[in-house]
């Protein structure tokens, strides 16, 4: 299962570079927004460990955690996710805000406006 | 028993979605291919969520399962009108095998119509 | 004192709500938030006062055992970050309250920054490595919403420029922790610290170490990641770009020192000359960076990539005396800095213009903010009695007694430049050729910039003090393992 | 539907939610409807359509049948060797009088053999059908009108 | 049984995604685009139910549930676009 | 461009939404949910309605104070994680029971407050950015 993330990882990492390399502002944005789910998926593949089974403990009692997946780095990815949620929205606002006063959101066009 | 009945009813549905994605591919144009989409998906989940349902034997978890079938088969029509309605508007793009249009003589009438009633009240 | 820890994260957020609630009503606004800073400001002296006998404060939230859950630790040099912390920041809040009084926006400066406190005190007080990216990213998004605060399109691009590298820079804090937790299995600092010695300096060790160094470098803006920085700096609000250069840098630089004391010692060693180019080429380029600016703003922003460039390069140096140096440099530095924006920001309300060709006689016509523009910028050139020179002074010494010859002449070299610099910068600003007139500023502006370069005076006058100060860090640094024992069996 | 129904019908699948029924389930339930209501109460109209259930039984068992021709049918086209299709849009001139009943037909034209709706006229009264094969176009108007409509209204109208 | 089953189903789910991303990349037009990502959404939800059998975690099928809502919004909002240009008039 | 059927589909839809929104509030703390996910599901039923008819209706239908939403709920949430450090140590969780008359025996965990303080900051941050998006038509913001 773990060279299934590795592919994707990669493929992510490969079309959010390319993204940020284009000319407009808006795929900038999503490219940026691809970067970051990436390591979010990173994160939770250094937690692969074991048969990959969730962790959530059916009820009370001693449970043998062999079978579980790791729930720290788990519980540190839905902290990342919410926070690049964050990002990408102010990103995004940021990226409308230019595009309604400029009427434009082509990076080049942008730098000549500034002159 | 149910574990074969279960088997059958997954494999019908996985079948089915298999089926959507060869329709997607070989169908000629964008209203054939949602045919395939709307209509063989919708029924290959609900294969799928059948299964989940005789495989769990458990009453949340059915219920579950029946309220995400009662939320695909109420939307994917839904789905399946906006974006058919959206790919007519942006340029009918039918086969060419298309034998018969009611829809664009009804629309150029309404754009018409509508031209003028947005004429009038194009400020609100 | 432990259990008031984590007031340094809990009392900005909870005064951040307050101020959001009391929206609309901007003088009990601006009042309960100089009351919050104020406040934050006293504990963290008195926290400077407990932590003196070397004592290390741990306060674990929730319930969870040893290498779980979220701990907050203040040792001397977290102690000292967060008194540096409160103070720059009440300042400028106290100068923003005069100096964005006809900004419509106000009403959200105050919660924002707030929020931006408790993401700068919760990265110097807490314990694990993956929170220390949460406060960083809360610091972020508090300075990304304070930079677009106004609406020109120099200023949304400069927002745009300084949210993507920060993006892609927390991207790698993830991969950073990603890399750590797959080879250790934790990301608690006491916990990786023993980890990672078991590890030993293996390449991969290395290359995590080189991650975390290239983010960090981004906050600290170190050579190649310095880009942002004097945009951010010369277009940002006053009291924003002072808090940038005062304190917001030294997270970056507060981050480093921890991974090169704590986490990654023997790592460090291996990326050690690699640490130091980069140093003097930061060094270098700021202060060749301020030779062609007219704007005094922008000027400032370059010397404070070049002065970062000191800092990194006395902790890269990997022994107690550089680490007491880059401590006595940070502290030294975020003051003056501050003080000098600041002051930058007053010049600004009295002339209107923050170019240097364009404010030119000022000595005249404004002698008493003029005169504080002075002291930071002599002390900046390092002129003997104030603090610049001896920040310099021990940095030098460090790197001697270390034998770096040829990168310490470089850097001794580059002091040179930054004199040369400092002189014609005030040369221009306070002996060209009057012109324009002089409007007033509010006291309270005059009173913040005051109490900020009385710091470089006082700095510079008991450097002895400081130093003592800086050298009990800087040995506690060294020996991290009661840091660790505290860590372990806290309560 | 009146407020009352969906109260339940929400407080209904409140409990179905959470998988055990007893009775302060469904207070809790019927609390929660109650606050849903509360919020959504600008966004109900007068506009009211009665449930018939022992209707609905009929609607339900003809529609699942038409799906299962509906897939079948697919399923010869889309695996056929040579794709051989006359596909058009006509316009359906629809007998049901409330605006919920033409919603529901058109659904349920989407989902059954063939037809696929593409759009509902201004005035409700036509649904623009997308036909795979529209050879005679009257075959495939009364296919609609006997499998789908008849039933359609007979529960909700 | 069972498991075999799933494992075929993910066989012919995996084989449906890929013709999917086929029809996604061809194009010809933007609709058949928005179409072949909402039939990839379905696929995906029946990916997760079959790994929910799988690996007997029934919460999965939870997640069935909130990711067809958000398909469904996804793919309106899209459509809307397509249509109009704007999502919200 | 309305649409007949989605604008009959999105209040249903939204039903739905809610519901299943706060079942994943109310079993966040042992099951999957909280109140992140719970917020955002909420805020995509919103979301649709302001896609299926325009900004105005949406505006008619859900003219709720967004921004206080937002800061009453962060207020609750770090009112939550103060309330700990008075018990000990910040964000500690402390467990009530009690009964209720009809409902029965009700278990109130501190850190289901702290789920419900995020669900509202997630609606109220996600209302606000559909505020900044369609600013012109909202007339929330005209009025301010």
């Amino acid at each position: 299962m773990i060279w299934l993330l590795s592919i994707t990882i990669g493929s992510l990492v490969a079309a959010g570079a390319y993204l940020v390399m284009q000319r407009r502002l808006i795929q900038l944005v999503l490219g940026l927004a691809l970067l970051s789910h990436a390591t979010n998926l990173m994160l939770v593949a250094s937690g692969w460990i074991g048969d990959g089974r969730a962790p959530i403990v059916p009820g009370p009692g001693p449970v043998d955690p062999a079978g579980y997946v790791d729930p720290l780095p788990q519980a540190m990815v839905l902290t990342a996710i919410v926070i690049s949620f964050a990002v990408t929205a102010f990103l995004l606002i940021l990226a409308l805000n230019i595009y309604q006063r400029f009427k434009t959101d082509d990076i080049d066009r942008l730098r000549r406006l500034m002159g | 028993m149910s574990d074969y009945l279960a088997a059958a009813v997954l494999l019908i549905g996985a079948f089915f979605m298999l089926v959507a994605g060869v329709g997607l591919i070989r169908l000629p144009d964008v209203y054939s291919r949602m045919h395939a989409a709307t209509k063989a998906t919708t029924f290959g989940m609900g294969g799928i969520l059948s299964a989940v349902i005789l495989f769990f034997q458990a009453a949340h978890v059915a219920t579950h399962a029946i309220l995400a079938m009662f939320f695909l088969f109420l939307t994917a029509p839904v789905a399946a009108h906006l974006i058919a309605r959206a790919a007519y508007r942006k340029g009918p793009g039918l086969a060419p095998a298309t034998r018969l249009d009611e829809y664009g003589p009804y629309l150029s009438g309404e754009r018409s119509t509508s031209q003028t009633k947005n004429g009038i009240n194009s400020h609100d | 004192m432990s259990g008031l820890l984590p007031l340094f994260v809990a009392g900005p957020l909870a005064a951040a709500i307050v101020l959001f609630l009391v929206k609309g009503r901007a003088r009990l606004q601006e009042g309960l938030s100089l009351l919050a800073l104020a406040a934050n400001l006293a504990l963290a002296l008195a926290l400077l006062r407990e932590t003196a006998g070397g004592e290390i404060f741990i306060h674990r939230m929730g319930f969870w055992p040893f290498p779980y859950g979220i701990l907050l630790a203040a040792d001397r040099l977290a102690a000292t970050m967060l008194c540096l912390s409160a103070a720059v920041v009440g300042a400028s809040g106290l100068f923003a309250c005069s100096y964005l009084s006809e900004d419509q926006r106000r009403e959200v400066f105050h919660p924002l920054l707030h929020f931006l406190l408790m993401g700068i005190q919760g990265a110097f007080a807490t314990g694990d490595i993956f929170n220390l990216f949460v406060f960083f990213e809360v610091m972020l998004m508090a300075t990304y919403a304070l930079l677009g605060f106004y609406h020109d399109l120099d200023q949304l691009e400069m927002a745009l420029k300084y949210t993507c590298l920060n993006l892609i820079a927390s991207a790698f804090f993830l991969v950073g922790v990603t890399m750590l937790y797959a080879q250790v299995g934790t990301v608690n600092m006491a916990d990786l610290a023993v980890k990672v010695r078991a590890v030993g300096p293996t390449p991969m060790m290395a290359l995590t170490a080189l991650t975390f160094v290239s983010v960090f470098s981004v906050k600290a803006a170190i050579f190649p990641m310095h880009l942002w920085l004097p945009s951010a700096h010369s277009l940002s609000p006053t009291p924003v770009s002072a808090i940038l250069a005062g304190v917001l840098v030294k997270v970056g630089v507060y981050a480093i020192l921890r991974c090169a004391t704590l986490i990654f010692p023997a790592p460090f060693q291996r990326i050690q000359t690699l640490l130091i180019g980069l140093a003097v080429v930061t060094i270098l380029f700021g202060a060749l960076g301020t030779l062609p600016q007219r704007n005094l703003k922008r000027i400032l922003a370059y010397s404070t990539i070049n002065q970062l460039g000191y800092i990194v390069f006395a902790i890269a140096l990997l022994n107690p005396a550089g680490w007491a140096a880059a401590v006595f440099y940070a502290v030294g530095h975020a003051f003056l800095k501050s003080s000098l924006l600041l002051g930058a920001g007053l010049n600004q309300k009295l002339t209107g213009t923050v170019d240097l060709d364009e404010m030119g006689g000022l000595m005249t016509r404004a002698p008493f903010s003029t005169l504080l523009l002075l002291t930071g910028l002599l002390s900046l050139a390092g002129i003997p009695p104030l603090a610049g020179f001896f920040s310099k002074l021990f940095v030098l010494q460090a790197g001697f007694a270390q034998g770096a010859y040829l990168s310490t002449g470089i850097v001794l070299a580059a002091g040179i430049l930054s004199l040369y610099y400092n002189f014609t910068t005030y040369q221009r600003l306070a002996w060209g050729t009057p012109r324009g007139e002089v409007g007033g500023a509010p006291a309270g502006m005059y009173a913040s910039v005051a109490f900020l370069a009385a710091f470089a005076v006082v700095f510079g006058l008991g450097a002895r003090w400081l130093h003592e100060w800086a050298q009990l860090v800087a040995a506690q640094l060294a020996s991290p393992e009661p840091y660790i024992a505290a860590m372990r069996n806290a309560a | 539907m009146s407020l009352a129904t969906i109260v339940f019908s929400l407080s209904a699948i409140w409990i179905l939610m959470k998988g055990t029924g007893s009775a302060g389930d469904f207070f809790v339930g019927l609390i929660l409807a109650a606050l849903i209501l509360r919020f959504l109460r600008k966004s109900y109209h007068q506009e009211k359509s009665f449930l018939r259930v022992g209707r609905i039984g009929r609607y339900v068992v003809s529609f699942t049948r038409e799906l299962i021709l509906a897939n079948i049918q697919v399923l010869r086209i889309v695996l056929s060797p040579r794709i051989r299709i006359r596909p058009g849009i006509l316009a359906y001139r629809t007998r049901c009088r409330t605006p919920f009943g033409v919603i529901l037909l058109a659904n349920s034209i989407t989902l059954t053999p063939g037809t696929l709706s593409v759009d509902i006229s201004e005035d409700s009264q036509t649904i623009f059908v997308h036909a795979l094969d529209i050879t005679h176009p009257d075959e495939v108007r009364e296919a609609i009108r006997l499998g789908l409509e008849e039933p359609v209204i007979g529960a909700v109208e | 049984m069972i498991q075999a089953a799933v494992q075929i189903g993910l066989g012919m789910l995996g084989l449906s995604l890929a013709l999917c991303f086929v029809r996604l990349a061809k194009g010809p037009t933007t609709a058949d685009r928005v179409v072949a990502a909402d039939t990839l959404a379905t696929n995906i939800l029946g990916v997760i139910a079959l790994f929910a059998i799988l690996s007997g975690e029934e919460l999965f099928i939870i997640a069935v549930l909130a990711l067809a809502i958000l398909s469904f919004v996804g793919t309106v909002v899209y459509a809307k676009f397509l249509e109009r240009g704007k999502i919200i008039e | 461009m309305r649409s007949l059927i989605l604008s009959a589909i999105a209040p249903i839809v939204l039903h739905l939404t809610l519901v299943f929104s706060l079942f994943l509030l109310l079993y966040g703390h042992n099951q999957p949910g909280g109140g992140f996910i719970a917020g955002l599901m909420t805020a995509v039923g919103l979301v649709l309605q302001w896609v299926a008819f325009d900004a105005r209706e949406g505006w008619r239908r859900f003219n709720w104070p967004w921004d206080k939403i937002f800061s009453w709920g962060l207020a609750l949430a770090a009112g939550v994680g103060l309330f700990g450090l008075l018990k000990g140590a910040f964000l500690k969780s402390s467990l009530y029971e009690f009964d209720l008359p009809f409902v029965g025996r009700v278990e109130l965990l501190s850190a289901f407050l702290f789920d419900v303080g995020v669900y509202m900051v997630v609606v109220g941050v996600v209302m606000m950015i559909l505020t900044l998006i369609c600013e012109r038509r909202s007339p929330r913001r005209r009025r301010q």
